[in-house]
């Protein structure tokens, strides 16, 4: 199996020309980087410090609840077994020799920021605010930080989308290749319940489950993966068709190779490397399927932080004129969108065995 | 000695047909064959595309499953061969593909390539492969430092001469080359004949030479079968078939065949029509639409193979043969 | 107008069997008969000053998908408007100030003894819009049809059928109602309404041949012109019959009603902002306090209220399943009492507009008066969850008791509509150490679970009536049933006890103390949480609308149930120059008006 | 005056490898009614060559990077894009190896002749249908009219190579460039095709140019050859001088290297061993000389030009196989 991910010369040609598209290039490297930061949104985003130092030890908060006894703080009520506020701890800190570092935005995703903001008469101001130095995007209409929820939002989007793509993958090359290789009935049968099933449209059958469960990061991944599969299969079966067909195989049976070893080794390995280049945009498709059903209210439960929870935030009319909801998430959007695009883009020019050309 | 004794092999092929139309079209793309090939010799067969001499080979290494007839290979029936006799069977008959580019795998160095029968039938350890594998690199004329580089940094006689070294690497008894030089340049596929012409020598090789061009076949073959529309219409040696030509699709072949030589040009004759559908093959001789010797004899009733002027190893299907 | 008892939605009341019966032969007037009525309470609205005339241009969100009365598609939006503009077919009203019973179709009515028959006399002037008499066969007539399935409404088959016995002619004018069930309510429970039987017909095919004929109704308007998709006009009748009578008298005052369709809110304000609507009712709490410190109101050609009324409201709020595990325990139960922050959720998410509810039977009499809140206090809910043997808090913040049960409760909602509040009540709770999942599904899937008693705590949003079901929702017999409205499985035996006296005893007294002990006994078991309610209509009208002094009666829930106002044509030919001269006219400060000193304190 | 001349054109291709120059310094001429065969081993430039005639080679990756093509004394690579419509299928066609894909597989016979004859030659409807059956016949297409109304898939393939060349000499050409006409072909059908070729020849005067990589077809159809090797001309002469008396040692090996009729495989055939020369970097020297039984330290430096060294007969080696006649 070990064929699979061997890089043969003509990939690494093909990678080296993509290092040299620039934008799908450096696109890659800030998505990548994107990524990489966004597994650490715990320690960029939250209202649990990153390090506490208190009577010369070290505490790491940051996936762990401490009560406020830890610390000897205690809440206005007196109590002490409380999620301690480190931020509260920080200011009464200040000056001695314990301290406490915070992250860069001391909110977490789903934290109501409310007794901040008073008019002059001392009575709260209600969300959406604002951005300004507290909040760097602002707040939404609970007064979440809209920053810490659009990179939230983002860890989850983009990992959706990746476990959508790679295991809708793994189930399309499996279906698709036997389709080809098999062929035959198999194939006769598994297209035409293909053919029925894609006209299925995906979001209302999502829709019409929310009706029964409600989803979970993993359930709607595996609703949405019912469907994403297919797409892949129209492709690996026609590859595999055409690859099957090819002398190598052929004398690998001759050889006296087993079916097994000819599907895995030899056929998959050749059709997979054209299927790179479909996998930006099957990372945009789910992007887009998340953010609409969010946007829609069928995605992950509140209070999970999403983009079309923002991006619906921002559309409703009670929120007109409050430009940060709007902003924020569609740039973000459109921004990882685009940034994906490129790279699809790029890839797909580097892997084109013809490059675009005219006669006179 | 006989190495392979075939005997009436056809193989049909249905097409259109779909998944509710019950009837389907039949390409007969071999109709009862019959040949021996003898240890040690080479057969070549000749015919125009289309003519079933592929499918004959493939069906032949059991490549694809013959509709009827018998293959005996040595002492042992290849078609009713069990998945672990065939898989046995394998290790002394071996195919050589036409297109060079195609025919290895290009994700896999050409060392693997090689060694991929060996470790297939699991022979010797993976560094006793290896070994066996740069034993077979300089049999084929390449050198051993290429063992790890990718099919796509060959040229096509390269190429052609790991999928010789591949097909070596069972020691088979058995050769089928499928027009083994057709896609490569002449000055290539004087190499690969040579090669050929040596490694037979060297193990003994018994060739299946499968080719559309003649002058190749000529050279390399002892005897000659030649193909048309899936029948065998004249067979022998190549001597008989090329100077005594008993059919007249042969004649037409072999006059139809340019000759590299501008003095003898105008020499040859054109052959009217063209080679009809296998689908729908004429009555009687199948040859009869395009035989300037066609009579109503050749519309009816069709020819069996027969020997030429008793001579039982130089066979023709034709009417008009001299018996 | 709520004269249309017998079609208010009670809904889910317990399916009865019935036989089909031919109505009985006209029965007669027996001897001794108590024959009431009611004279004596104040006129609605102001028939002194109210000026008949002039046209109000309203909206609707949607076309009416049908003007039928009956059948598919007739309990849409547009229903709203037929009921209180055109159709007018109770056979008593009740006064929406003095909660009195008072006249309308029918002049006297007299009820049996046994409580379960009512004697109508109609009223002799009362007339069909196309000028026919109103009959007791047209009564007879909209009972049967009311049983006919050919009207393919199959809930007000089994509605009429479950509740009415008979309805009888006795002579032209007078018929009798009777039920199946006695009750010290009968007239309300005993409501049917007349259709006009000479020109009615139900036969295949009928709903989509009448759908947009305009139907013969007995009320002060009729349809006028109407085009499809944009709107619907009203036309006064200026002779009808009702004006007789003085408690409708300075009602329907408008000649005209452009009903307008604008299918979202936001236009609705913005067409009344361009002066193109003459009235809004305001319902979003933010628009209330943001968008409205604007020119027309501060020139003084437009003015707002915020009217408190005092309305029937049921239950909302998170309700509990004592049948679970954790909620069984009442100091838990306490606990999520106290650390329930409604004046967080009314400061940060509702402009401070929304009042705390306290009782299961908010907005009627049977309401306990003495109820306070729990209110939000994190100690007292430390003491409760200490006592409930919550003391230690796990790994993850959350407390955890001796048993290793975690402090957890699952809240299963029907929509998104209290999301954002939601959040926060989590958050909330969270600091004390208890997690609230919320699980949110699709609003009949929803429903049924909660009827089978298939979750942990759940949201509750009732309608509520004039009388209370107590009932349905709390007697023990539905508690262990599944598929009934007695979602939290309360169960007491006491409890029990007091429903039977509210349902069947015909002291009075006996009812509201019964009543209120309940309450403070729902309360005092902490299983439903009040969330809040709006007891207050807020509108907005330019200024040659008038108004009575107090504007809408006490009873009002929408604007479209009493047309008190009227319109000065005269004060609009003057509004109109001053706008279009941009002159500023003196402005009405008054925002808040509470004429029935009906405000929450 | 030739015809059709080529002087030193240079092609290069940019690939993913890296810049190859495809054809370098290829100089050659036609003349009319005279057949040019071009013959060469895959990669050396041939086909290019023919189509810088009529500039199709595709760019990029392609680019024509020096030399002349002169049409009748006429420089066909500087004349504007929009003049070259009058050149193209009117007095030079051209016909390619593959009959399976030149011809659109969607659209019936009389539809691709229909396109051709309107955009051309104005001609529509009734006219232009007897236009094309005339061809068609020309051709020795059997049954034309019925053929007409046939999609390409319904041929066999060499009807499509007629139907092609059919095509081509609607516009009366006076030079047809054929390139691997009879590849793809049977050799039975091949002969046919290339008898049709030169019966056409020999009625209209036409000089053909005739691509190949076999030296049968050579031998059978061209009066000059030209032979091709990475992208130069190493040696061009009469057909017959070039059978009978190779110059360059690379002809004489591609000779060597045909089994003679008779010759059976105990004794081995020439051959010329080593692989082409990559074209990325062009070699000093002679691009031949490692793979050259005569080659010497001279080969290697110095870069031999294609000279005349008996009549009618030039080549490009510095040690050629025949005596060079003094002059």
């Amino acid at each position: 199996m070990w064929t699979w991910f061997r890089i043969s010369p003509l990939l690494r040609r093909r990678i080296a020309r993509f290092c040299q598209i620039r934008r799908g290039f450096y696109s890659l490297i800030i998505l990548s980087l994107a990524i990489f930061v966004s597994l650490f949104s715990n320690y960029i985003a939250n209202n649990r410090a990153i390090i506490v130092k208190y009577n010369g030890e070290y505490y790491f908060p940051t996936y762990k609840f401490m009560a406020m006894e830890v610390f000897g703080q205690e809440d206005e009520w007196g109590f002490t077994d409380a999620e301690t506020d480190y931020v509260r701890l920080k200011k009464e800190w200040e000056g001695t020799e314990n301290w406490v570092m915070m992250p860069l935005i001391p909110f977490n995703p789903s934290q109501n920021d409310f007794d901040f903001y008073k008019d002059k008469d001392e009575q709260p101001i209600p969300p959406p605010h604002p951005p300004d130095d507290r909040h760097l995007l602002g707040t939404d209409s609970q007064g979440r930080d809209v920053a810490a929820r659009l990179l939230y939002g983002f860890r989850l989007s983009i990992f959706f989308a990746l476990m959508l793509t790679l295991c809708g993958y793994v189930i399309g090359v499996v279906i698709g290749s036997l389709q080809g290789f098999l062929a035959g009935w198999f194939d006769l049968t598994t297209q035409r319940f293909i053919e029925i099933w894609s006209l299925l449209p995906v979001l209302y059958v999502v829709i019409l489950l929310r009706t029964v469960v409600e989803p979970t990061f993993w359930t709607l991944l595996a609703v949405m993966l019912i469907f994403e599969w297919m797409g892949i299969t129209y492709y690996m079966r026609t590859e595999v068709y055409r690859e099957k067909t090819r002398e190598y195989a052929l004398a690998a049976r001759a050889a006296g190779a087993s079916t097994f070893r000819i599907v895995f080794k030899h056929l998959l390995p050749n059709c997979l490397t054209p299927l790179i280049t479909f996998g930006p945009f099957a990372i945009i498709a789910g992007i887009s399927a998340l953010t609409s059903l969010d946007y829609l209210g069928y995605g992950l439960p509140p209070p999970t932080p999403s983009w079309g929870e923002l991006i619906e935030q921002s559309m409703d009319s009670s929120n007109r004129g409050k430009l940060w909801l709007v902003l924020s998430p569609f740039v973000a959007l459109t921004f990882t969108l685009i940034l994906v695009t490129m790279i699809g883009e790029s890839i797909r020019e580097a892997f084109d065995p013809r490059r675009q050309s005219r006669y006179d | 000695m006989t190495l392979l004794d075939v005997r009436d092999l056809s193989k049909h092929f249905p097409v259109g047909g779909g998944f509710f139309r019950g009837s389907k079209a039949l390409v007969r793309a071999v109709e009862q064959v019959s040949f021996t090939v003898n240890e040690g010799e080479t057969l070549g067969l000749v015919g125009e595309s289309g003519c079933g001499k592929s499918t004959l080979g493939r069906t032949l290494l059991r490549l694809e499953e013959a509709t009827s007839g018998t293959v005996r290979f040595g002492d042992k029936d290849v078609l009713k061969a069990s998945r672990s006799e065939l898989f046995a069977l394998r290790r002394d008959m071996q195919m050589v593909f036409q297109d060079p580019y195609s025919s290895l795998n290009p994700r896999l160095t050409v060392g693997e390539s090689v060694a991929e029968p060996l470790e297939i039938h699991r022979i010797g350890s993976r560094r006793e492969r290896r070994e066996m594998v740069r034993e077979l690199f300089r049999k084929v004329g390449l050198r051993d430092e290429m063992l790890d580089r990718f099919p796509n940094e060959f040229s096509g006689g390269q190429r052609q001469r790991v999928g010789l070294a591949r097909a070596l690497a069972l020691r088979p008894r058995l050769i089928v080359a499928d027009e083994p030089v057709s896609a490569l340049d002449v000055s290539v596929q004087a190499q690969v004949l040579n090669l050929m012409a040596a490694l037979q020598r060297e193990f003994g090789l018994t060739y299946i030479f499968i080719s559309h061009d003649l002058s190749v076949v000529d050279y390399i073959s002892d005897r000659i079968a030649v193909m048309y529309l899936g029948r065998i219409v004249e067979i022998g040696p190549r001597e008989r078939v090329f100077r005594q030509t008993a059919h007249p699709y042969s004649r037409a072949l072999i006059a139809s065949s340019p000759i590299p030589d501008p003095t003898r040009r105008g020499e040859s004759s054109v052959i009217r029509g063209e080679i009809a559908s296998p689908l729908n093959p004429p009555s009687g001789c199948a040859f009869n639409p395009r035989c300037p010797l066609a009579t109503e004899q050749c519309l009816r009733e069709r020819p069996e193979l027969l020997p030429v002027l008793g001579d039982a190893s130089h066979q023709t299907a034709c009417h008009h043969a001299p018996r | 107008m709520k004269t249309l008892f017998a079609s208010a939605a009670i809904l889910l009341v317990a399916a009865m069997t019935h036989a089909e019966e031919a109505p009985a032969p006209a029965a007669t007037l027996p001897e001794g008969l108590k024959w009431q009525t009611n004279w004596d309470d104040p006129p609605i609205g102001d028939p002194e000053h109210a000026i008949k005339g002039g046209t109000l241009r309203d909206a609707i969100s949607s076309y009416p998908k049908t003007f039928r009365v009956i059948g598919p598609n007739s309990n849409e939006m547009w229903a709203n408007w037929r009921r209180n503009y055109t159709e007018f077919s109770g056979l008593v009203g009740r006064h929406p100030n003095t909660d009195n019973y008072i006249p309308a179709l029918a002049v006297e009515w007299a009820i049996t003894d046994d409580n379960k028959s009512v004697y109508y006399r109609l009223d002799p002037t009362a007339t069909w819009s196309d000028g026919k008499p109103i009959t007791a066969d047209d009564f007879v007539f909209g009972y049967q049809t009311a049983l006919n399935p050919g009207i393919l409404d199959p809930f007000v088959n089994q509605y009429t059928g479950d509740v009415l016995e008979s309805v009888e002619k006795i002579d032209t004018h007078t018929i009798k109602v009777t039920g199946r069930q006695p009750s010290w309510r009968v007239l309300e429970d005993l409501g049917i309404f007349p259709l006009p039987a000479h020109v009615m017909k139900i036969e295949p095919g009928w709903e989509v041949a009448t759908n947009y004929h305009v139907p013969v109704t007995a009320g002060p308007y009729t349809i006028g012109e109407s085009k499809e998709g944009e709107s619907v006009t009203l036309v006064r009748n200026p002779n009808w019959w009702g004006y007789k009578n003085k408690y409708y008298a300075g009602l329907y005052n408008a000649d005209k009603i452009v009903v307008r369709v604008v299918p979202e809110d936001d236009r609705v304000y913005d067409f009344f902002k361009r002066g193109e609507l003459d009235f809004i009712q305001v319902n979003r709490a933010r628009r209330w306090a943001t968008e409205m410190d604007i020119d027309i109101f501060k020139r003084g050609y437009a003015a707002r209220k915020m009217l408190f009324t005092d309305t029937p409201d049921g239950m909302s709020g998170i309700g509990m399943n004592l049948n679970t595990p954790i909620l069984k325990n009442k100091d838990f139960r306490k606990a999520l009492q106290y650390m329930f922050n409604f004046e967080e959720l009314n400061t940060q998410l509702m402009f401070n507009a929304y009042f705390r509810k306290v009782s299961a039977f908010d907005g009627t009499e049977f309401a306990n008066p003495d109820l306070k809140p729990y209110g939000f206090d994190p100690r007292k809910a430390r003491e409760h969850l200490q006592k409930a043997g919550f003391t230690q808090r796990g790994a993850d913040g959350i407390l955890v008791n001796k048993a290793g049960q975690r402090a957890s409760v699952t809240l299963m909602t029907g929509g998104k509509s209290l999301e954002a509040h939601l959040n926060i009540v989590q958050n909330t709770y969270k600091k004390a150490g208890i997690e609230l999942k919320i699980q949110s599904l699709e609003g009949a899937t929803y429903f049924e679970k909660i009827r089978e008693k298939a979750s942990e705590a759940f949201m509750l949003s009732m309608t509520g009536g004039f009388y209370p079901e107590p009932f349905q929702y709390f007697n023990s017999t539905q508690a262990k049933e599944p598929q009934t409205n007695n979602f939290f499985a309360f169960s007491n035996p006491r409890a029990d006890e007091l429903i039977d006296i509210y349902r069947f005893d015909m002291d009075k007294q006996k009812r509201l103390d019964a009543m209120h002990e309940l309450d403070a006994m729902i309360q005092d078991e902490a299983f439903y949480i009040p969330f809040w309610n709006a007891p207050f209509i807020r509108f907005a009208y330019y200024r040659w609308i008038e108004f009575p002094a107090d504007y809408f009666p006490k009873r009002t829930e929408s604007y479209l149930d009493y047309p008190t106002y009227w319109i000065n044509e005269q004060k609009k030919a003057d509004i109109e120059a001053a706008m279009k001269e941009n002159r500023v006219l003196a402005a009405d400060p008054v925002i808040e008006v509470d004429p029935h000193g009906v405000k929450p304190k | 005056m030739a015809l059709l001349e080529i002087k030193n054109l240079k092609v290069e291709f940019d690939t993913e490898a890296g810049v190859n120059h495809a054809v370098d310094g290829v100089s050659l001429s036609i003349e009319a009614g005279k057949t040019l065969g071009v013959v060469g081993e895959s990669g050396c430039g041939k086909s290019v060559t023919a189509m810088s005639v009529l500039r199709l080679i595709p760019r990029p990756p392609g680019r024509i990077v020096g030399g002349e093509v002169l049409w009748k004394g006429r420089n066909l690579l500087a004349i504007p894009a929009k003049e070259l419509p009058d050149v193209r299928g009117k007095q030079i066609a051209m016909v390619f190896q593959d009959p399976m894909t030149s011809l659109n597989p969607v659209y019936t016979v009389w539809r691709i002749f229909g396109e051709v004859l309107e955009k051309q030659f104005g001609l529509k409807g009734a006219a232009a249908r007897r236009h094309a059956i005339e061809a068609l016949t020309r051709v020795g297409m059997s049954e034309p009219e019925t053929r007409l109304d046939q999609y390409p898939h319904e041929l066999s393939g060499g009807m499509k190579q007629r139907v092609l060349i059919a095509l081509a000499l609607l516009g009366e050409p006076e030079l047809l460039i054929a390139d691997e006409p009879t590849t793809a072909l049977d050799v039975t059908i091949q002969k046919q095709i290339l008898v049709l070729l030169k019966e056409i020849q020999r009625q209209r005067d036409m000089a053909i140019m005739l691509i190949t990589h076999s030296l049968g077809v050579v031998a059978e159809t061209c009066d000059d050859v030209l032979v091709m090797y990475a992208g130069r001309v190493v040696e061009w002469c009469a057909v017959e001088q070039l059978f009978a008396s190779p110059a360059h040692p690379y002809t004489e090996g591609l000779l060597g290297s045909i089994p003679r009729p008779g010759q059976t495989r105990e004794t081995p055939l020439q051959t010329i061993e080593g692989t082409v020369p990559a074209l990325f970097e062009v070699p000093k020297g002679c691009r031949f000389a490692d793979r050259c039984p005569r080659s010497q330290e001279r080969c290697r430096i110095d870069d031999p030009q294609l000279r005349l060294i008996a009549p009618g007969h030039r080549v490009a080696c510095h040690f050629p196989l025949i005596e060079e006649d003094e002059q």
